[in-house]
């Protein structure tokens, strides 16, 4: 355990305010990248009783007010409270958090209609960015740390069912039809059950 | 079908997979062939009926809406032969509806969570201190080779697609014609009511009239379903005969 | 103890930055005065091995950074002054450059994202700065003199191709939807055709 990195560590993002990658706070605070993984560990058990949270998103972490202090938060600086991503934005939130990154044909695909004035609109909301790496010279769409924020969650794999989705997602795309690996065949039955249980479908509880 | 088993007018779909799923989940149905078959009907009346008809996803509209007539039509003539790739693209559809389903679900977790408790970023830190610092990029020429770039990128208005509009007939024009022309001839084919025997039809000639010949065959499907008309195909791959009962007394 | 208070109130001392009156605490969090003052001793005794310092000042508190951690926090402003600006910084200086002065939305629009950390970034390094004047009491931008002088430029005019960019930008947002100026439409055929001819252009060129 190593105390005084942990604060200085914490220190650094107290001050940035800012998302940092951890391989700069390795630079700066020079220590091997390894040391800074499990100093954020720490970190992140410390604070994990307080008001301000630890928030990992890909390779970069920075320091937010815990989700449960929004009401605080909100009557202090009056604001309200953003629900308004509509049904649209909601699903293509959703397919890029859980399948992203993913190209804009993709979600095209799944949600069968155009998707360009969403994404723009996701875009322009910093919801969702352009990975900085491609497909084939596609742009591919992630989730941002802000979306993340706007959830109230510290990872993204705190997505309900987040880990259950990726590997039947994995499942699909690394082996083909019909060739899914048990585990997979077992996880979709499962979750065609639980919308069985969970219907009738309420169209209009968006 | 009745007016009353159709009552989800009022709402706005995102698109024709979620219509087609909200048809299916609304009768409780599972994703299958069958449960298809069965919303195909309501599937057309709603496009048919839809006043402000997304212009820019018509085609996905059609394009769906021909694969359903493809799954109704072998429920009702269970002698079709379907080709390969018609029976892929029946597949493909019910996948894909099964792929929209899921996602559908997984929203209402973002849907819970979404602005309820947010987490908030620290206001920008009274520390910092507003000091000049450029960067190496921070020179002329990069500057005027980065305006042209984002002057390059500046999104493209939006392109309504006229030309896909056009080659979409709707369905009521088809039906209508099928009606004038088969009182007229009485007794004609298929093939050359949907212009299928017009001319040599290579496979891009097809491709590209695909659309209308669905349409058409729809149009023919919902006549005999009617009874303005009868049909008969002597022979699988053949053409279909169509003949009119009593024009202007359709039988039900 | 009442830890949800003490949670509370790091919260919002966290995201304000400032320092708050005690008084002002018990009023956004209901209640008395003297249940603050006791839940800030405790707040103070907890932060006391932390990166993070509680500080007093009269009737007015205020988290800052642990004194001894000044060495990490000297190492990350340096950090932050030499961070190159990357793509999103350059291109919405060069907006500011060539549009300027222009509001944060018209930037955004031209973008399509949102820039709100990169024009905070863009004003702590002193590149540009927010107009005396407003357009309906939203903040102009424009370039700083310091970065003026640091291109060399007297005049911002001055900027290559300076009057035909500035036209081709203001067409793109000033006409709404498909009303471009035939000579816009011009300008950006040409650029596309010259982008097209000199690239290839690298992501990673800036």
């Amino acid at each position: 355990m190593n105390t005084e990195l942990v604060q200085k560590i914490e220190a650094i993002l107290f001050y940035t305010a800012e998302e940092i990658e951890e391989k700069e706070l390795a630079k700066i605070l020079e220590v091997r990248p390894e040391e800074i993984t499990v100093a954020l560990a720490e970190l992140n058990e410390v604070l994990s009783s307080r008001g301000v949270r630890l928030v990992r998103h890909d390779t970069a972490v920075i320091l937010t007010t815990a989700p449960e202090m929004s009401g605080a938060i909100e009557k202090m600086i009056r604001t309200e409270r953003e629900r308004d991503l509509g049904r649209a934005g909601l699903e293509t939130l959703t397919i890029i958090a859980y399948k992203g990154p993913v190209i804009k044909k993709e979600i095209e695909y799944i949600r069968g209609v155009n998707s360009d004035y969403i994404l723009r609109n996701l875009l322009l909301r910093s919801l969702v960015k352009k990975s900085t790496e491609e497909e084939n010279g596609k742009a591919l769409y992630t989730l941002t740390t802000e979306a993340l924020l706007h959830l109230g969650l510290s990872h993204i794999e705190d997505l309900p069912e987040y880990e259950k989705i990726k590997k039947t997602l994995d499942a699909h795309t690394h082996s083909e039809k019909n060739t899914d690996t048990d585990d997979a065949v077992e996880i979709k039955k499962e979750m065609e059950q639980e919308m069985e249980e969970e219907m009738p479908y309420t169209e209009h509880g968006y | 079908m009745n007016e009353s088993s159709y009552t989800i007018k009022t709402h706005v779909f995102e698109g024709p997979l979620d219509t087609l799923l909200s048809l299916i989940e609304k009768r409780k149905l599972f994703i299958n062939d069958i449960s298809l078959s069965q919303v195909a009907d309501d599937y057309i009346t709603y496009i048919k009926n839809l006043a402000d008809f997304p212009i820019a996803d018509s085609a996905h509209f059609i394009l769906i809406a021909s694969t359903l007539i493809l799954i109704k039509s072998k429920s009702l003539l269970p002698d079709l032969q379907l080709t390969e790739e018609e029976e892929s693209s029946i597949e493909d559809l019910e996948s894909r509806l099964v792929e929209y389903q899921k996602y559908k679900e997984l929203s209402r977790h973002l849907r819970d969570r979404f602005g309820m408790n947010v987490s908030y970023v620290r206001q920008p830190s009274r520390e910092k201190k507003i000091v000049f610092a450029p960067d190496k990029n921070t020179h002329v020429e990069k500057m005027h080779e980065v305006i042209r770039r984002v002057i390059a990128e500046i999104p493209k208005k939006e392109i309504v697609p006229h030309a896909v509009i056009k080659k979409v007939m709707s369905l009521e024009e088809m039906i209508e014609s099928l009606t004038e022309r088969i009182t007229k001839s009485m007794k004609m084919s298929f093939k050359d009511f949907s212009g299928l025997g017009k001319e040599e039809m290579n496979k891009e000639k097809f491709q590209e009239n695909k659309i209308e010949i669905i349409v058409s065959f729809l149009a023919m499907l919902e006549l005999v379903k009617q009874g303005i008309i009868d049909v008969r195909q002597e022979v699988h791959f053949q053409d279909i005969e169509m003949e009119t009962q009593r024009v202007g007394i359709p039988r039900y």
